[in-house]
């Protein structure tokens, strides 16, 4: 399958986009005073959200991984970096751009959960709907390695099955949860042999590795949006850093993040374009300095967008006491 | 006005709303375990396969986490989903669905648009079928954030609220009785109508007690009140009909007749609804308790597991007899 | 594997020991007053506890499937016909062969849920605790076909492998969960492929064949109880009646059940032993006449069982009201 | 009597707890996520495998209803199983299993057996991170038959707390708050000590007005009565500290004293823990409710669903100044 330029351009300049949001977010963070509840930092997986978006149809249903991806929501259609900014800092400008923080139904996004894997049953209804509504749309919903043992990403997987669903599921298998190693949970060594359980095409792949990603996740949108029902895509990667700030990592094997450091896949996919003379040294440098113009633009527009106000959110409430 | 009616019990009436609303909005789809093969595990969907079509109704495995979550996927998605749970202890295999997504989610990620989802389920107690299979919900749907719960007691309420529930913006649990499915048959008004949520009904007049209750145990109270008629005394039964909104203003006038106050419910006293439905009128009606003729009380299950068998949870749960006496004790 | 005779022998009288309990609980549901509150036939799918109790030790947890085989237990060391009749009204003589109802902790039966699956953890917390205890206890954990699609037998499964404890998940596949088949609700025609995802052995068997029953079962809970960790046996066999009293089963095709009468474990397994010498005439008109005796007076023992009584319940709360 | 202390805060000193229990009785095994991996989410197993090794402590896949079942399974089987979740609204995930199997199951088959197994978990509101994460489901475990429900607010309470819940033959639920982890070191006796369940603890005494709350609110209430004093108005600050079985006799007490009683908790009002402890009180003293200076009153989290944003969970959640401000409002 060849990737249209445009289109590996498009997915270049978001991993570059991806990385520089990564850093504006640490950076608010750690200036504090931000609204900002947490930080899970998503250094080296950015290839996923990329890749998916750059398939996905404006209004097809996208849920990324767990704790840590959701900014990465600005690679998709209507989306934008200070999005996702504004919606780590529980920011809105209600219906500016149709959307609020993380949540915008007309752009694919209904939610996501804290507790983790509760969204799966949310994303299946989703699909339903696009099914029994007949509109052609896609449903894909990421969540972690560790999450994937969750009963309600069962249960998920069960009824997408019977009903054939037109969802893919994804695993973003970046190796820990927490401070448990993927290996210590699991005594299957691929994580796509889950699908086998279900009866639908299941396949691992190099989770950064820009190109095999696009071509996965085509391949399994396609079908599902021609009626093949569902698929699970598991994306090798791996967490860079700590689960959260605070986070000692007395678990993590010496060298390992190392190893994979070589693996980040900004330069590799860098390299691949600059292969095919698709990316020149000065494409790069412009590209990057637009990203982090970009970024830092959008963290001060973030900034600017107002919190939800308590009258906002009491507003529509019908039993408050 | 002398409507036309026609005569249903408390399952044909859900069964027929579910239909009036499906024929007026195309949106209104229904899914949950054997709707289709077997109608409903108590007919509650009979029909429904055959008249709308694979594309409204929807058989799904034994996953009530999926149900539940897909009620609310489809309802962002644009439907008005109505998913079943086969009995109402089942929520709880769908709690964090339940309390923590339908309720929750949207708005404390900052969302603030519409989720017209109902749930619609019912409660298998007073067949000694055990804790397992007769939970009562209704004092932890209250106590989560973001759902209306109503639990009907005829059938004209129930198809009424059904109606309501369906055309809210908000999610709804929908808690009915199945003890109460195959009743008597009461007439119908062919014509449509809709009960609005929030306002509880007078099911018996009365002026020395008021009896406030819902669900099944309405007509238990019903019951104690022809039994305390006998013996002279009156009592006034009010049906809350739905928890969330709670009509305590009805709850107020009725106490401020009678003086005296007695809630009774089927699910477990402590920590139950009766708690609630108390300290909202406390809260309403804060002078009331100086000048009221008895202390407050309440009626619930007593606070351990209802044993499997039909011997022994009539001794649990609230029968006519401990109405009557709590009611006796309070004159 | 050669089954000793012994075995043999005690497995074909517990079928028709099985075969006349059945008969006999609905014989008592019939006659009404007899506080049964439900009633779930098990015809035809007898086969399935009696090899799972041939196997196993009397101190190993065994917990069979869902709402219709409980009664079944009797064939579990330490149980009578008598127990598995009174648990179905629930009477109890408390401490009178050491158990009450279906509940018998020292006899390996822990609980059971009326909410299907949900037994699962349960059980799976009995095998992680034989594991610590290093008790060499084994746990057979049974559920329907409608019932493993539940999240909590996820859980279990997920649990158990990642734990390498000693448990056998049993589906019994009796192709319908109430009006649902098996087909509806599963893509995967083999069930045992669960296992692939999970990393564990699975096997489907004839659920309806007492030798290759007996002998699979044995090779899993051998495996199980050496510390090799779970397994996944799917018994095939057949739900020949409605799914309890009131189910106009609608939704079954004719002819269906007939063609499953034919397959009926109990003449099958008559025509095995009788082939090999095992029973004879005699003997199998005298263990036929034993066990209905035993079934009749079974059931006039287990009318004699007290009810357990509102003041038995209430004695052990704490804060009654 | 000078007993010899160390100076502990509430997570070192639920964790010695842990191990002093896991000394004294072998049956005593821990599991849950990342316990060992990193010593628990807050440093609640620090040091725990290292000492008792793998046949005492064990680390699980992300499984909150397995986590509840097994710990069933182990106390029916010869252990005292302390299972871990790791927030409390991870009981949304295990509902069933906290709900209806943990507390009720044994009993509702008819079985009379003990079931020593505690579940130890946190709140983690308070810092903003949404009603996902902030969960304090307490009038739901209230609610639940068959299940002890333990909340403490100091250290020293936390480790008499927790080895009487381990020592306890019924299914406890250990409920501890994230906030209070790490707050300052408290004076802990080394000789060992325990606290019974159901005795209510005095705080402070005060004579206007009796607060009665548990948990974090434990000690807002206290800084509000401080800020009270200055003021002029004396309270007392009662802590249930357990909430089943619940100490409505030191609230009786103490509001005969005071004559007025307000109820504070971090949960959502409606059908809140509040209206449980009002009911209780009510039934405790229903003369009371004719001479009290003021009506009862109670203090929750509004009726909305928590924004994860730490700008408005104060907002939602009460305050120290919504505490004065409640109090000033009855005298
Ligand atoms: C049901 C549930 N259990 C536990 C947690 C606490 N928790 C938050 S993130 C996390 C690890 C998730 O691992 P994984 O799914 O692999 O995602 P990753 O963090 O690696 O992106 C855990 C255990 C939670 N939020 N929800
Ligand atoms: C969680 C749950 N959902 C639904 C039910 C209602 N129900 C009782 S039995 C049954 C069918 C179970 O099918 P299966 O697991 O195949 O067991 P079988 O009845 O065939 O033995 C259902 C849906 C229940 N008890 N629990
Ligand atoms: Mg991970
Ligand atoms: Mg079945």
């Amino acid at each position: 399958m060849a990737i249209p330029k445009e289109k590996s351009l498009e997915m270049y300049r978001n991993l570059v986009r991806a990385r520089y949001l990564g850093e504006k977010i640490f950076e608010i963070f750690s200036a504090g005073g931000s609204n900002m509840v947490g930080l899970h930092r998503a250094v080296g997986e950015e290839a996923i959200p990329v890749a998916v978006c750059a398939v996905l149809r404006k209004d097809d249903y996208y849920k990324p991984s767990g704790v840590r991806m959701h900014p990465y929501l600005f690679c998709k259609e209507g989306f934008t970096m200070r999005d996702g900014l504004a919606g780590e800092m529980c920011r809105a400008l209600p219906k500016v751009g149709g959307h609020d923080t993380y949540i915008s139904p007309e752009l694919g996004v209904i939610g996501k959960s804290g507790i983790l894997g509760e969204d799966g049953p949310m994303y299946v209804g989703a699909a339903l709907s696009a099914k029994l509504r007949k509109s052609g749309q896609v449903v894909v919903y990421t969540c972690g390695d560790g999450t994937a043992n969750r009963a309600p990403v069962h249960e998920s997987m069960v009824v997408a099955a019977a009903l054939t669903l037109p969802i893919v599921f994804m695993i973003q298998d970046n190796q820990y949860g927490m401070g448990t190693a993927r290996s210590k949970v699991y005594k299957i060594k691929d994580l796509s042999d889950r699908a086998k359980g279900y009866g639908f095409p299941g396949i691992s792949v190099d989770g950064n590795d820009v190109v095999a990603l696009y071509e996965t996740v085509k391949e399994y949108v396609d079908r599902a949006r021609s009626g093949g029902g569902p698929g699970l895509i598991v994306a090798e990667t791996y967490r860079l850093g700590a689960h959260s700030v605070g986070d000692a990592q007395i678990y993590r094997p010496k060298g390992e993040a190392e190893e994979w450091w070589k693996k980040d896949p900004l330069p590799r996919y860098r390299k691949t374009l600059m292969g095919k003379g698709i990316l020149t040294d000065a494409m790069v440098t412009r590209i990057d300095a637009d990203a982090k113009a970009e970024a830092d633009e959008a963290g001060k527009a973030a900034l600017q967008v107002p919190l939800i106000s308590y009258e906002d959110h009491i507003k529509w409430a019908y039993d408050v006491l | 006005m002398a409507e036309k009616t026609v005569m249903l019990n408390q399952v044909e009436a859900m069964n027929t709303a579910l239909k009036e609303e499906m024929r007026r909005d195309k949106r209104v789809v229904v899914f949950g375990e054997d709707l289709i093969s077997m109608g409903g595990p108590a007919t509650q969907t009979k029909g429904i396969f055959e008249e709308f079509g694979p594309d409204r109704i929807v058989d799904t495995p034994i996953t009530e986490e999926a149900i539940v979550g897909m009620a609310y996927g489809c309802a962002m998605t644009g439907l008005r989903p109505v998913g079943f749970l086969m009995f109402a202890s089942l929520v709880m295999c769908a709690a964090d669905q339940v309390f923590l997504k339908l309720g929750s989610n949207r708005q404390e990620w900052g969302w603030f648009g519409p989720l017209p989802a109902v749930i619609c389920t019912d409660i298998s107690g007073g067949r000694g079928i055990g804790e397992d299979h007769a939970l009562s919900p209704e004092a932890i749907l209250m106590h989560c954030p973001g759902l209306k719960v109503v639990m009907p007691c005829t059938a004209y309420d129930a198809k009424g609220l059904l109606k309501t529930a369906i055309r809210d913006d908000e999610p709804v649990m929908f808690v009915a009785h199945r003890s109460l499915f195959f009743g008597t048959k009461e007439a119908i008004p062919e014509e449509e109508y809709l009960i609005p949520f929030g306002q509880a009904d007078i099911k018996r007049a009365g002026k020395d007690v008021t009896i406030v209750t819902y669900s099944a145990m309405v007509h238990k109270a019903l019951a104690a009140a022809d039994e305390l008629n006998k013996q002279g005394i009156s009592a006034e039964v009010v049906d809350l009909r739905t928890l969330v909104p709670m009509d305590i203003q009805t709850v107020v006038k009725s106490v401020k007749k009678t003086g005296r106050l007695l809630v009774v419910h089927e699910a477990m006293t402590r920590s139950g609804a009766g708690a609630e439905i108390i300290c909202r009128f406390m809260e309403a009606a804060p002078q009331a308790l100086k000048t009221m003729k008895a202390p407050i009380k309440r009626l619930g299950c007593k606070n351990v597991p209802l044993l499997r068998s039909p011997a022994v949870e009539p001794k649990l749960v609230p029968q006519v007899n401990d109405i009557v006496a709590a009611v006796k004790a309070m004159i």
